[in-house]
């Protein structure tokens, strides 16, 4: 088995490295990559969207669509993984012997001091991160997950009880799919509003002062609340359950 | 983009990865898969990805690793190889 | 432009759906069946409008956010890709209608979750039919991927570790897939399919174009369970939660035989595809080897699901050996046979599904004096065998002859040898089963004589009904469906 | 030749396959439900003879139901040929019915709904392939009607019943599958359609080699007709009831395997071709060697019915003969060996079965002496050897004596030295059942003298086949006429 | 050599996807499987990045936001559509991680262990 493997995985390593060989220098600026799509994104981003941080519009408005599946794949992992782990209390008879409890050190002081510091500074940068997104690096994604960490980090240096008092189960559930259902909703407001999905332009009809492009602005601003809510919820539902083994009882 | 740099970083993460799916206790691979992440969101912050390096900072060093943790602390930490 | 939104109404009404039915599910778990029905039978109807307006009008191209194409995503819909999403919206109809008893004894605690999922699976396949941006594949092919995971992981038995199997297997396909998208873009700078077609030929001999050919076709290839990269399905299939399988063993693979198609056709060219004689022998030779193989493995179980199973990785070797067989012929047939297998595929297993609905079990053995207890059901049983077989009037059997056609005009006998081989070892594998439903009465044995086994409730009987009598009339309309939506399918060789 | 399109033939096949559910609903009242048999039985036969004026003046009945495949279409087309073999069965289904309720009732079988059922599902395949038009349709029907019978030739769902219907199956539907099938598809491939002509649709162009291998390939995949060495079927499904055996395997499914290697011997190859490549020469070689193979083995049989059934293994081969002739005579003595045979044959079945339920015996060396107890059914089983035999005055003799024409026509003087001695030892084989049931001492009598015939419904039936295998010696028209007419076609003038 | 520094960033993507790659298949510990996983996407990822790379350019943000009323010179900035497009599917490996540790989670619930040849002996025996 470890031969068959060793010689599949070099053969596709040489069929790798023949590609290689006709591929334009790294780093090339004469590329293709660099010379077919990416000039129109780097120089209509300004003015068809009003954001400076290419990323973030090609991300939210140019190619929104990828993103909204991708907050969608993460809303799947978070359903999937709830569906396998989680367990109904009542059937929840057979317990397992839990060996973990001695080796980890939960009633660390230091540990419990630092976490409950750092908690908020990060959530309040991660907020930052989501809403700064259109101008420097980040956006929803990284704002959602750190938002997500900063609980996940909570959860390590304290109980997972403790996460769950602040963020019951329910609660989780809801804010995943609320993000998802942000960035659809606004998808679809679009249709509503006789446009094509995701056409942000259309909102200019229904926000208050904003031309076509300023609509679009804040349109990538609204999606990506929704994937920082969904990113979030979801991979602290994924924590949880991982962690608990679905019994949300007691964390790592 | 100093490619000396580069270089140095490529060969870490190579070392990272082969140690990790080497490593003989499934929490130091995750561990040593931390570094491997980390040194990957760094590699690609200098290659002027700074959106994704800032992602796979949070995610792959951070969310990935302590979901390996929480996995191999709800399982088991042995392994054969 | 003109503002026709069913392309885009028929992916997201599921999707959204999946949404309300997980919120739905918190409040009452009796609420996510009804929306999700609903979402599905709208999506069915702007499937029908956008086939309808296809074969009427031609080609619709949707851009989303309004982007023009390179730039922004598109979808687009030809005539391939409208009769995939009327296959996919259809089957997703049926089986969402059949598991509704199933889910509720099979998963009495995860009903909402259960229509989450199977929206967001719908979803994906469709997705992945519809789009035309090579990356937005990739994406839509992982939700799917996941949203399948963990439908089988819920099935019992030895579903855990086969469901970790195909996660292995089907994230090393996508990511071969991804790989492979990612050589197209370092050479042309392109991800819209439209566009690389229009690039690719003048990057005729770039060794990163075909590395990156390889790789899609080999990942998608790992996706459809194709010869030698078929073991994870049988596995991952015959342990599945029967609420779920009726929903994936119809159609992923048939999607990833489409991508397949897709890719060849739409992304690259036929002359691109086709230039390498050996290497068109060889894909051939591996789907020969996977029908005869296939079915072959078929004939060794005991297990009815087993065997459906291992039949699906042959039909999956008629449509990719069809496909190469590079004449029009064979790819018509190919493409026919994604409609007709995924309906024969659906019918079987929704016969399986009822079986062991009423019976908890589902050797072959257990369908002894069953013509007796459920002659509907097995009278739909032997309509979906038949088109397994291959005898006319039942669909199964135009494809095989568009196949064998195909064959033919190739010259590839021995792809017509391992057609005319697997419909002789189908008529043993199926009358097997009926001499058993036939012969053996349960009160030949003493053991559970007593039990009373009768015909299926309607809600399980209907759909199944309705795809026997699909198969039937689809195969008496082959013809226009052929010349009104397939042969525009096809690329001119 | 002038042709109109018309509903009928459509209608008639139809008749049977409607007649099914008012037979299902009505399962509770057996008097009811033979009822509907007869009323379809009726209807069908004057459906199909209110077409014999059209024919006999030369036109052609139409009728197209669906193109299903490009060129190849669901299409009937009522010639003279079709016409004599639809006008057979739908009499001989009328004189089955009015038999198996007899044989049925006189035994108590079981589940006799679903005996009533598939034998009206097989007349209609029966139908269905006299009246199909092209190759495909043909195959449709052939199909069908193999399908249809399995559970009647297995009625008796015990082990022998099983082996038999395997056996059955295997040969029937793998010969077709395996040999018709593609060689259907290969000449769909060459010509681009597959109706039949008068003239044939292969041009002579073709190699000698593709088409000797094509029409072996008919030949032997019509496996109902029996040739050798597909011939184990035929004793093995003797296990039916005698009805069923009767109909089906003295009329209905045999004699449509002969019908259809006619029928592609003519409308498929054309005569012509086959002369130049001597095809037809070598078929008689197949045919020479299954008749007196065929008869042979007839003579060591000592169950009535194997006897019975090996001796149509060697009539049947009279009628490929017939085909293989090439002649004017020959032909028309082939075609009218379908219906002679048919009159013939189902006499000797019905005999079998009556003395079955009268006395329970199955054997020969258990009869001796029947004749005594009785006369009517032993009186009729005499007539029916004769016409077997083709001995004046009964219409066999006049089947024969056309073929032994067409032997001196087609200048093969050695074949007719194989139908005259075959005949010897058909007499061999038939009359010392008849001398013995009548003629032997006392002492080896096995009866008493005391009349005690089967029940009526057994007996007027064979007196009526009886009576007509008579009488068709003395008014072979309009039967003559028709097939005087068929091969007139054929040839040309 | 020159040949060889051009690419190097690409060899070494091919390594270390070859080193996930070996983890994947031929792996007896499905945990070590997973980390196989993680590091083949994550050299895709670098691949990915790597196209995007450019001599001379810096991060896609555009200097002097909503004043740049001048001309953008696109050279001067780096390819941005890579970076979305990884974006993407870093999130979509951490899907694919959590859903595949869950399913790790009840194996070692069911079986007792997560090494697969000692499953298999388990499913073999039953």
């Amino acid at each position: 088995m470890k031969l068959i493997g060793l010689i599949v995985v070099i053969a596709t390593g040489l069929l790798l490295l023949w590609g290689v060989t006709d591929f334009p220098d790294w780093a090339d600026p004469q590329s293709p990559a660099s010379t077919h799509l990416s000039p129109h994104f780097l120089t209509e981003s300004i003015e068809e969207t009003a954001v400076p941080n290419v990323v973030t519009s090609v991300l939210g408005d140019y190619r929104g669509f990828d993103t909204m599946l991708e907050t969608t794949v993460v809303f799947a992992a978070g359903i999937a993984v709830y569906t396998l782990l989680r367990r109904s209390r009542r059937k929840d008879l057979r317990e397992k012997p839990e060996m973990i409890e001695e080796e980890l050190p939960h009633q660390a002081l230091i540990v419990k001091t630092i976490c409950r510091l750092m908690a908020p500074f990060m959530q309040l940068y991660a907020l930052y991160v989501i809403a700064h997104g259109h101008h420097s690096p980040g956006g929803g994604f990284q704002g959602g997950v750190i938002l997500g960490a900063s609980f996940i980090l909570l959860a390590i240096g304290f109980d997972l009880k403790m996460v769950l008092k602040r963020m019951r189960e329910k609660t989780t559930l809801v804010l995943g799919i609320l993000g998802v259902l942000i960035f659809s909703g606004i998808g679809m407001v679009c249709v509503l509003l006789e446009k094509n999905f995701l056409d942000y332009s259309a909102l200019s009809a229904i926000l208050p002062a904003t031309d076509i492009i300023m609509a679009r602005s804040h349109g990538i601003l609204g999606v990506e609340i929704g994937v920082a809510l969904a990113v979030m919820a979801n991979l602290v539902l994924i924590y949880v359950n991982l962690s608990s083994d679905g019994k949300y009882e007691r964390g790592l | 983009m100093i490619w000396q740099f580069d270089l140095i970083i490529l060969i870490l993460v190579a070392i990272t990865a082969i140690a990790s799916i080497n490593a003989k206790d499934l929490m130091s691979a995750a561990i040593i898969f931390g570094t491997f992440s980390f040194l990957m969101c760094l590699l690609w912050a200098e290659m002027g990805a700074v959106d994704v390096g800032f992602t796979e900072a949070a995610v792959g060093a951070g969310v990935s690793t302590i979901f390996f943790i929480a996995a191999v602390f709800r399982t088991t930490r042995r392994t054969k190889d | 432009m003109s503002n026709l939104q069913a392309p885009i109404l028929l992916v997201t009404i599921p999707l959204l759906a999946a949404f309300f039915a997980a919120l739905g599910g918190m409040l009452h778990r009796k609420i996510s069946f009804p929306i999700a029905l609903i979402a599905i039978i709208l999506s069915f109807h702007q499937s029908i409008i956008v086939l309808l307006k296809v074969v009427n009008d031609g080609v619709i191209n949707y851009r989303i956010g309004g982007w023009m194409p390179p730039f922004g995503i598109e979808y687009v819909v030809d005539h391939l890709n409208a009769m995939v999403l009327v296959v996919i919206t259809f089957v997703s109809l049926i089986s969402i209608i059949y598991s509704k008893l199933i889910v509720e004894r099979e998963l009495p605690d995860k009903i909402p979750q259960f229509y989450t999922l199977y929206l967001l699976l719908t979803t994906g396949l469709l997705g992945i039919t519809i789009t035309g941006d090579a990356f937005n594949l990739y994406v839509l092919l992982e939700i799917s991927a996941l949203a399948t995971y963990a439908l089988l992981a819920l099935g019992k038995d030895r579903a855990l570790i086969s469901t970790f199997n195909y996660l292995i297997l089907g994230t090393i396909g996508a990511s071969l897939y991804l790989l492979g998208v990612g050589h197209l873009y370092i050479a042309t700078g392109s991800l819209n399919m439209a566009d690389l077609f229009r690039i690719l030929p003048s990057l005729s001999g770039n060794s990163a174009v075909m590395v990156g050919f390889i790789l899609i076709i080999v990942g998608v290839w790992i996706k459809m369970a194709f010869f030698p990269a078929h073991g994870w399905l049988p596995n991952a299939y015959t342990y599945a939660p029967s609420s779920s399988i009726c929903l994936i063993a119809p159609l992923m693979t048939k999607v990833s035989v489409y991508i397949m198609i897709r890719i060849m056709f739409s992304v690259f060219s036929a002359e691109f595809t086709f230039a390498n004689i050996a290497w068109q022998t060889a894909v051939v030779w591996c789907s020969v080897i996977a029908i005869i193989g296939g079915s072959l493995q078929a004939l060794a179980q005991r297990d009815f699901r087993k065997m459906l199973t291992f039949l699906v990785v042959a039909e999956v070797g008629y449509m990719v050996g069809g496909v190469w067989l590079a004449n029009e012929i064979g790819i018509s047939g190919a493409i026919l046979h994604i409609l007709n297998d995924a309906l024969m595929t659906l019918c079987l297993f929704l016969v399986a599904g009822i079986l062991i609905f009423k019976t908890q079990r589902h050797q072959l053995m257990d369908f002894r004096g069953m013509f007796r207890k459920m002659p509907v059901t097995m009278g739909a049983f032997i309509i979906g065998a038949l088109s397994m077989i291959g005898v006319p009037p039942t669909c199964g059997f135009f494809s095989k002859w568009y196949l064998i056609q195909g064959a033919i005009e190739a010259g590839r006998w021995e792809f017509m040898a391992a057609l005319i081989f697997s419909s002789l070892v189908n008529a043993v594998l199926f009358f097997r089963i009926i001499e058993i439903g036939h012969f053996q009465h349960e009160t030949d044995s003493h053991d559970h004589a007593e039990e009373k086994i009768s015909e299926a409730p309607a809600i399980m009987l209907i759909p199944l009904v309705v795809v026997a009598i699909a198969l039937v009339v689809i195969g008496l309309y082959t013809n226009d469906i052929v010349t009104n939506v397939i042969q525009h399918a096809v690329p001119v060789l | 030749m002038e042709s109109v399109t018309s509903i009928k033939p459509l209608l008639a096949i139809l008749t049977s396959i409607i007649v099914v559910v008012p037979i299902l609903l009505s399962r509770k009242h057996p008097n009811v439900r033979e009822g509907w048999s007869f009323l379809a039985g009726f209807v069908k036969l004057a459906i199909v003879g209110s077409m014999v004026p059209l024919v006999l003046k030369g036109t052609v009945i139409e009728y197209t139901m669906i193109e299903v495949v490009a060129g190849v279409a669901l299409k009937f087309r009522v010639d003279a040929m079709g016409l004599l073999f639809a006008l057979v069965s739908s009499t001989l289904w009328i004189v089955t019915t009015g038999y198996s309720i007899g044989y049925m009732r006189g035994l108590k079988e079981h589940s006799q709904t679903r005996y009533y059922c598939f034998f009206a599902l097989a007349l209609s395949g029966t139908i269905g392939v006299a009246f199909a038009a092209n190759l495909f349709t043909l195959y449709l029907f052939y199909e069908i009607l193999s399908l249809a019978t399995f559970p009647l030739v297995t009625h008796h769902q015990d082990a022998e019943a099983r082996a038999s219907g395997r056996k059955y199956l295997t040969f029937i539907l793998g010969s077709s599958i395996g040999l018709v099938l593609p060689a259907m598809l290969i000449i769909y491939n060459i010509t681009g359609t597959l109706e039949f002509s008068n003239s044939g649709i292969l041009s002579a162009g073709m190699s000698k080699g593709l088409m000797s291998v094509l029409f072996f390939m008919f030949i032997f995949g019509f496996a109902k007709a029996a040739v050798m060495p597909f011939h184990p079927w035929l004793p093995a499904a003797m296990v039916a009831p005698t009805p069923v055996s009767s109909l089906l395997h003295a009329v209905a499914v045999v004699k449509v395997g002969v019908f259809s290697i006619f029928r592609v011997v003519t409308g498929i190859f054309g005569i012509d071709n086959l002369r130049m490549f001597e095809l037809g020469t070598a078929l008689c070689w197949v045919a020479a060697f299954t008749i007196l193979a065929g008869s042979l083995v007839a003579l060591s049989q000592d169950s009535l019915k194997r006897r019975l059934a090996f001796s149509t293994i060697g009539q049947l081969s009279y009628i490929v003969l017939g085909a293989a002739l090439l002649s004017k005579q020959g032909m028309t003595g082939g075609m009218l060996h379908i219906l002679m045979h048919a009159f013939g044959k189902i006499t000797l079945f019905f005999c079998a079965g009556a003395i079955f339920v009268a006395t329970g015996h199955k054997y020969l060396s258990q009869m001796v002496g029947i004749g005594r107890r009785m006369p009517v059914t032993m009186t009729a089983f005499f007539i029916g050897s004769l016409s077997v035999i083709g001995f004046p005055p009964t219409g066999g003799f006049l089947s024969k004596w056309y073929l032994l024409l067409g032997t001196l026509e087609a200048d093969q003087p050695l074949m007719m030295f194989i139908l005259l001695s075959s005949t010897l030892l058909n007499a061999a084989y038939f009359l010392p059942i008849a001398y013995k049931a009548f003629f032997c001492s006392d002492e080896e009598a096995q009866f008493e003298q005391k009349i005690d015939e089967a029940p009526i419904w057994c007996v007027a039936p064979l007196v009526f086949t009886a009576t007509v295998s008579v009488g068709l010696f003395f008014f072979p028209q309009p039967f003559l006429d028709l097939a005087k007419l068929a091969v007139q076609g054929f040839t040309g003038g | 050599m020159e040949f060889l520094l051009a690419k190097y960033n690409y060899w070494f993507y091919i390594l270390i996807m070859m080193v996930g790659f070996y983890a994947m298949i031929s792996k007896n510990n499905l945990v070590k499987k997973m980390i196989g996983v993680s590091i083949f996407q994550a050299a895709i990822i670098l691949f990915y990045v790597s196209i995007g790379a450019k001599r001379g350019a810096t991060i896609p943000i555009i200097e002097h936001g909503h004043d740049a009323v001048h001309h953008i010179d696109p050279t001067a900035y780096i390819n941005p559509l890579p970076h979305v497009l990884m974006l993407t599917a870093i999130v979509v490996s951490v899907s694919t991680l959590g859903v595949a540790l869950a399913l790790i989670s009840k194996i070692y619930a069911k079986y007792g262990t997560i090494e697969e040849d000692e499953i298999n002996e388990q499913l073999t025996d039953v």
